[in-house]
């Protein structure tokens, strides 16, 4: 295992050194936007509540799209389902929610339409 | 018969089909031998689904048997066979044929399962309606137009479209006349009230058995009831005679009186008494003891003795009484009659 | 190179107790699971002697309700998922190629806890009663129950509900992870394409159990008020959960004898199995279709029209998957030289069977139909068509399939006819006659019937055919019995096998293959058969192998759910603590002790290889 | 080499998680873990969507729930949540300390978080709302508390963790276990969104 190691010294290892340092920069910039964005998304769904200025079915409809990108933001930034070599776990997790939404659906939907 | 049934090569197969099928079973009982409207219209999906089904069993079975008998291997006979990976045409016509047999089966499907809850709602001025609970483990049967509540046997006049409303006052049961009608289940809290419907056949003075269909606690296969249909004058009777009915329509005092001291807390006759077990207005004229012994003395006597001992589990409670006592008040519910 | 040879040889008992090797844990899956297999089995004839006759008072009321619902519990979570994950065990590492699966431990972990979930809730018979509400412990008929015979129930299977799960995850990883080189998705065998498809199901169906059974016993420890209409519970929400999972666990049970019966009809046959393609996507797709269709088991709840005629249609389309499945057992036949081994008999055995369940499955996929036969005998006649007449046929026919790979020898043939044919024509006369039970107004879950309502006959006729059953079941044990006292007596391929697991000496190395081989088609041993090599091409040179240490911690860490499912059943806090602290500490051990395994060296394989041991 | 070997650069690989088969298989396996959580969690969610308006004489949730108490904790898992993710970087970089430095204050955010939450029930059983006054009152403890648990038991997990690896540096059998736990972190906070969108804010709307 770690076949690449053998010969440190090597400009190849330099350069891909080089390389994965301004990857993980990138990728805590990446981090960092996200925060911010949850924060705000967060901010935004509280408010819209708080102010009670917009309509309930339109605030309810509106703060479960901000739930879902912000969880986008979660999945695929801070855990990094967008990485390579997670297909499995896409496949997984999308597996999962779809069994999840029609457990819910079932649960708060279905009971009541008799 | 039904419009859709009327052409094609199934009709002689249904005949045969529905031949061979209603010999089955009792009378009264059976889903094999339809009497109302419902029951029937069911009887129908059923042979449809039979008929396609018995179909695709032919079909596999005849081309089973012929493989395990033409492909055995032969004594001596070492040779390999060819691999084969497969045929795309065989493939895919095993893939359509089936849908297409679904198609068939599926369009009955939902036309019935529509039909049969449309007309669930509370009924019309004309048509009858009754509300059902379910306890463990008998049944209660109120007539709210007709402001009457029983138990264990609902009367019911000829070719009448009956609605039920049904609920449960404890656990889940489910209620079933096999040849009336499908099953529906009654459940607890008004939130899951349900609906449904069936039509009582042309036949008068019959008596069909009914089952609680959902495991309800111990005495659950015990849980049978009766649906007698009448004629529409009959009926008529029934229900002015049942309304007539009091405490005092039989003739036994002493009964009388020790029924009135133990049992109308919870039995109602007539007007009076609880109802947290089954009226027994017009008892003398029932068809079973609990809803399952035959309708005598020596039943009645053994039930008010040990409630448990005949229907384990149920609620009611073992009444502290002498052997004269039961006597008398056997007396007294027999001679409970109506008018 | 230092490594941590920290290993230490067990025998014995403690060998049993500690084991991670998959093959062992299959062994003990197949040895309990086969156990509680004998225990439903015996509580089904009960149930049948008590109604060979109409009015019979031998097994009434209560006790009844008790019998049939730990048949069926007992049958579903503790027999039949038991033995498919023995087989999943002993056969899909050795399919894939792998050395073992990918978390030995948790699959320990697995094994006990399912072994211990199951004692706990078949303890209940001698501490106040089993559970009596049916195996789907419908509320509120399982809340209001007064015993403790559901706080069994809910506590034992949500132990071994948790083992399933470990068991799934770890076969999903398995296979997705250690497929030896070559071994690409489209050339696993059925079986093991079988066992990654039920894997997934068990994943995404039981959370859904999980959380049914900490509604259900949160309800009845501690007063919660889910299904109590009076507090606003609704009592549709178990339905929906039970039913969630419910349904998938039928496929959760039925796909791995798909995959066992493609295995067997194909080497049986000496044929490739007939559109290998459309099976493995036949099988997905019923797995998928699998979660969309529940509410078929609750037509007559009252949910509507429009439910019932979507979920209606979707479960007449597994149908066709399934038919697809049927044609292509029949055209692997087909040309093929069939050779009826009693493992072949019984996959025989198994297409027809199917078919019939099959087909009264479509049947009850009507609604309006399905309100006659919702509840009655022909819906037990039904799952039993496609449960036993499926399900347990292909374990039987598995088990004489590979039982000399497991237990190195081969099981007697003779014996193996007469248990076939005693079973399956036993098999037939208890069930067919229940479909017209059914129709004839017999409702499911009854003690007793009267006489006179023409029940009588069939009813009698079934009860004869149980213990038809009975008898082959115990000729199967009386085989079992006279192999294990005999010599070790097979080759490594006895059936002429055309998959991995039949390229390794017997008895199989505990590291599996000495050499990982390379995998050039599929039925990757009749590749290299035909092109006369007789055995596997290795991908890798020998080397040093690593093995993972046994541990006792797995069966301690079960100990302790066991434990505080007594503290839990009987409300004694201190001991449901004492149990969930020693489950704590076991977990806690296991984190900070460094286990990494110990090597065999080159040497010792090597002298495997010479000596035909590996 | 050995797994339980401290890592240099020199032969730090570019997914320390990833590098053995071991490792490989607890990634996927964890993954797959919490797909099968998502389900999970979705049947508690169902249940208390499908409950939430029962709470018969109790106080409803509009009534109950106090939104700025929920806002502050949104805001500790929140950033919770970024600095594991920074734990996770630092482990990308071999930098053991800042990792620990970074899941220390992730423990600390979550403690307080938890805090937090047994104040609330605390408060809520006061105003009357008790696990057995009423369905919601089940489904609302029993939805929020299985979260609480997943939290308490992060918790015990990350301190198990780090004691055990305190004066070790990132080895090939510890980068996978730091590396689950982040991801158990982020999911344990997927959760926390739907609950206070869900749970809170449409609470708050009725």
């Amino acid at each position: 295992m770690a076949n690449h190691t053998q010969n440190p010294e090597t400009t190849v290892h330099r350069h891909e050194e080089i390389q994965r340092k301004l990857a993980l920069k990138e990728e805590r910039k990446h981090h960092n936007v996200s925060f911010v964005m949850m924060i705000l998304l967060t901010i935004v769904a509280f408010f819209a509540i708080w102010s009670d200025k917009i309509s309930d079915s339109f605030a309810v409809l509106f703060i479960l799209t901000l739930a879902v990108v912000q969880v986008f933001f979660q999945l695929y930034v801070w855990m990094h389902l967008s990485h390579k070599g997670h297909d499995f776990p896409i496949w997984g997790m999308a597996s999962g929610i779809l069994v999840a939404a029609i457990t819910v659906a079932s649960l708060m939907g279905l009971i009541w339409t008799s | 018969m039904k419009k859709w049934l009327q052409k094609g090569r199934f009709l002689s197969l249904f005949a045969m089909l529905a031949l061979l099928l209603m010999g089955c079973g009792d009378p009264t009982l059976s889903t094999l031998i339809p009497q109302g409207e419902v029951a029937d219209k069911q009887f129908q999906l059923m042979l449809i689904s039979i008929s396609i089904m018995i179909l695709v069993l032919v079909v596999v079975f005849v081309l089973y048997a012929f493989v395990l008998l033409k492909f055995r291997k032969k004594k001596g006979d070492n040779s390999t066979p060819k691999q084969v990976e497969g045929n795309h045409m065989l493939e895919l016509l095993w893939t359509v044929i089936p849908i297409l047999l679904l198609i068939i089966l599926a369009v009955p499907t939902v036309m019935r399962t529509f039909e049969f809850s449309a007309d669930a709602k509370p009924a019309s001025k004309n048509e009858l309606s009754i509300k059902v609970t379910g306890h463990q483990y008998w049944w209660e049967f109120e007539y709210p137009k007709e402001e009457l509540i029983t138990s264990q046997e609902l009367v019911l006049p000829a070719d009448t479209k009956v609605h039920v409303e049904l609920s449960s006052a404890d656990v889940i049961h489910s209620f079933w006349i096999p040849s009336l009608a499908g099953k529906t289940d009654t459940n607890p809290g008004d939130k899951n009230k349900n609906y449904m419907w069936f039509d009582t056949g042309s036949k008068t003075d019959v008596v069909y058995k009914g089952k609680c269909a959902e495991l309800c606690g111990a005495s659950h296969a015990l849980m049978d009831f009766k649906v007698r249909v009448v004629s529409k004058e009959d009926y008529k009777n029934w229900v002015a005679g049942y309304k007539a009915a009091d405490d005092k329509s039989s003739a036994n005092a002493d009964g009388q009186q020790v029924f009135e001291k133990n049992c109308l807390s919870c039995h109602a006759v007539g007007q009076n008494g609880g109802n947290t077990g089954p009226s027994l207005t017009g008892f003398g004229d029932k068809d079973r003891v609990a809803g399952i012994l035959e309708h005598d003395k020596e039943n009645l006597k053994k039930w008010i003795k040990d409630p448990q001992e005949v229907k384990p589990g149920n609620n009611m409670p073992k009444v502290n009484l002498s052997d004269e006592e039961i006597d008398a008040v056997s007396d007294y519910l027999l001679g409970l009659k109506l008018k | 190179m230092a490594t941590h040879e920290s290993h230490k040889k067990r025998s014995g008992l403690m060998d049993w107790l500690t084991t991670v090797d998959h093959k062992k844990i299959g062994i003990l899956y197949l040895l309990a699971g086969g156990f509680f297999f004998l225990i439903g089995g015996l509580e089904a004839v009960l149930m049948r002697i008590q109604l060979m006759e109409p009015d019979s008072k031998i097994f009434t009321g209560e006790l009844y309700n008790q019998l049939l619902t730990m048949h069926g519990t007992t049958m579903i979570f503790l027999a039949a998922m038991p033995i498919i994950f023995g087989f999943m065990n002993a056969i899909v590492p050795l399919q894939l190629g792998a050395r073992d699966v990918a978390f030995p431990y948790v699959n320990a972990v697995g094994f006990w806890l399912f072994f211990f979930g199951g004692v706990l809730l078949n303890l209940s018979w001698f501490l106040g009663g089993a559970p009596e509400a049916g195996w789907t412990a419908y509320a509120p008929l399982s809340t209001v129950a007064e015993d403790t015979g559901v706080d069994f129930y809910v506590l034992g299977l949500q132990i071994a509900g948790a083992g399933t799960l470990a068991g799934g995850i770890n076969f999903l990883v398995t296979i997705i992870n250690m497929r030896a080189p070559g071994m690409t998705f489209m050339r696993m065998p059925l079986f093991t394409w079988a066992s990654f498809v039920t894997s997934g199901l068990i994943l995404f169906a039981f959370p859904a159990l999980t959380v049914g059974f900490f509604l259900l016993m949160f309800e009845r420890v501690f007063d919660a008020n889910f299904f109590n209409p009076d507090m606003g519970g609704n009592i549709l929400i178990w339905e929906h959960i039970f039913w969630i999972f419910g349904h998938p666990e039928v496929y959760i049970l039925i796909l791995p004898a798909f995959g066992i019966i493609s295995e067997v009809i194909s080497t049986f046959s000496n044929k490739r199995l007939f559109g290998y393609s459309a099976m493995v996507f036949a099988t997905v797709l019923i797995g998928f279709l699998g979660f969309m269709v529940w509410v078929h088991h609750m037509f007559t709840v009252g949910l509507g029209p429009v439910a019932n005629s979507i979920f209606a249609v979707a479960t007449m389309a597994i149908a066709i998957p399934t038919g697809v499945k049927i044609f292509n057992w029949i055209f692997t036949m087909w040309g093929g030289q069939i050779r009826f081994s009693t493992a072949m008999l019984f996959a025989v055995g198994f297409v027809p069977t199917f078919v019939m369940g099959g087909v009264t499955g479509v049947m009850l996929s009507v609604p309006a139909a399905d309100y006659q036969y919702h509840d009655s005998y022909f819906v037990v006649a039904h799952f039993h068509y496609v449960i036993v007449g499926g399900l347990i046929l292909g374990l039987f026919s598995g088990l004489y399939y590979w039982y000399p790979r497991m237990f190195n020898r081969v099981l007697n043939e003779t014996l193996g006819k007469w248990n076939f044919w005693l079973f399956f024509i036993g098999f037939h006369l208890t069930f067919f006659p229940q479909h017209w039970l059914g129709l004839m107004g017999m409702p499911r879950r009854v003690y007793t019937y009267m006489s006179g309502q023409d029940l009588d006959g069939a009813n009698f006729v079934s009860t004869i055919g149980a213990i038809l059953m009975g008898a082959g079941t115990i000729v199967l044990l009386i085989n079992i019995i006279i192999s294990a006292s005999s010599k070790y007596a097979t080759t490594k391929d006895p059936w002429d096998g055309r998959t991995l697991e039949w390229a390794m000496p017997v008895p199989t190395p505990e590291y599996n293959f000495a050499q990982t081989p390379l995998v050039r088609g599929l039925d990757a041993l009749y590749v290299e058969k035909t092109a006369g090599n007789g055995d596997m091409t290795p991908a890798e040179p020998v080397g040093e192998i690593h093995m993972p240490n046994g541990s006792i911690l797995p069966f301690i860490l079960s100990l302790g759910m066991f434990i505080s499912g007594f503290g839990f059943i009987y409300s004694n806090w201190y001991v449901a603590g004492a149990g969930l602290g020693l489950v704590l500490i076991t977990m806690f051990l296991r984190s900070i002790i460094d286990d990494h395994g110990y090597h065999i060296h080159k040497e010792e394989v090597e002298a495997d290889i010479k000596g035909g041991r590996a | 080499m050995n797994a339980g070997e401290r890592l240099t650069d020199a032969n730090f690989p570019a997914h320390p998680e990833k590098a053995t088969l071991e490792g490989k298989n607890k990634f996927l396996g964890f993954w797959l873990f919490l797909g099968g959580e998502t389900v999970l969690f979705a049947t508690l969610f169902g249940t208390y969507l499908g409950l939430r308006n029962m709470h018969l004489d109790g106080p409803s949730g509009a009534e109950l729930f106090s939104l700025p108490l929920v806002f502050l904790a949104t805001m500790l898992l929140l950033t919770s949540s970024l600095t594991s993710v920074y734990a996770v970087l630092s482990l990308k970089q071999n930098k053991v300390r800042s990792l620990q430095g970074w899941f220390l204050v992730t423990l600390l955010l979550g403690l307080g978080f938890l805090g937090l939450e047994i104040y609330e029930f605390i408060h809520y059983v006061h105003e009357g709302h008790t696990f057995t006054s009423s369905a919601f009152g089940s489904a609302f403890y029993t939805l929020v508390g299985f979260h609480g648990a997943h939290v308490l038991f992060g918790i015990l997990w990350i301190t198990t963790l780090l004691a055990r690896n305190w004066n070790r540096g990132i080895t090939l059998s510890n980068a996978p276990k730091y590396y689950l736990f982040a991801l158990y972190w982020h999911f344990v906070d997927v959760v926390w969104v739907f609950i206070f969108t869900v749970v809170y804010l449409m609470g708050k709307v009725g």
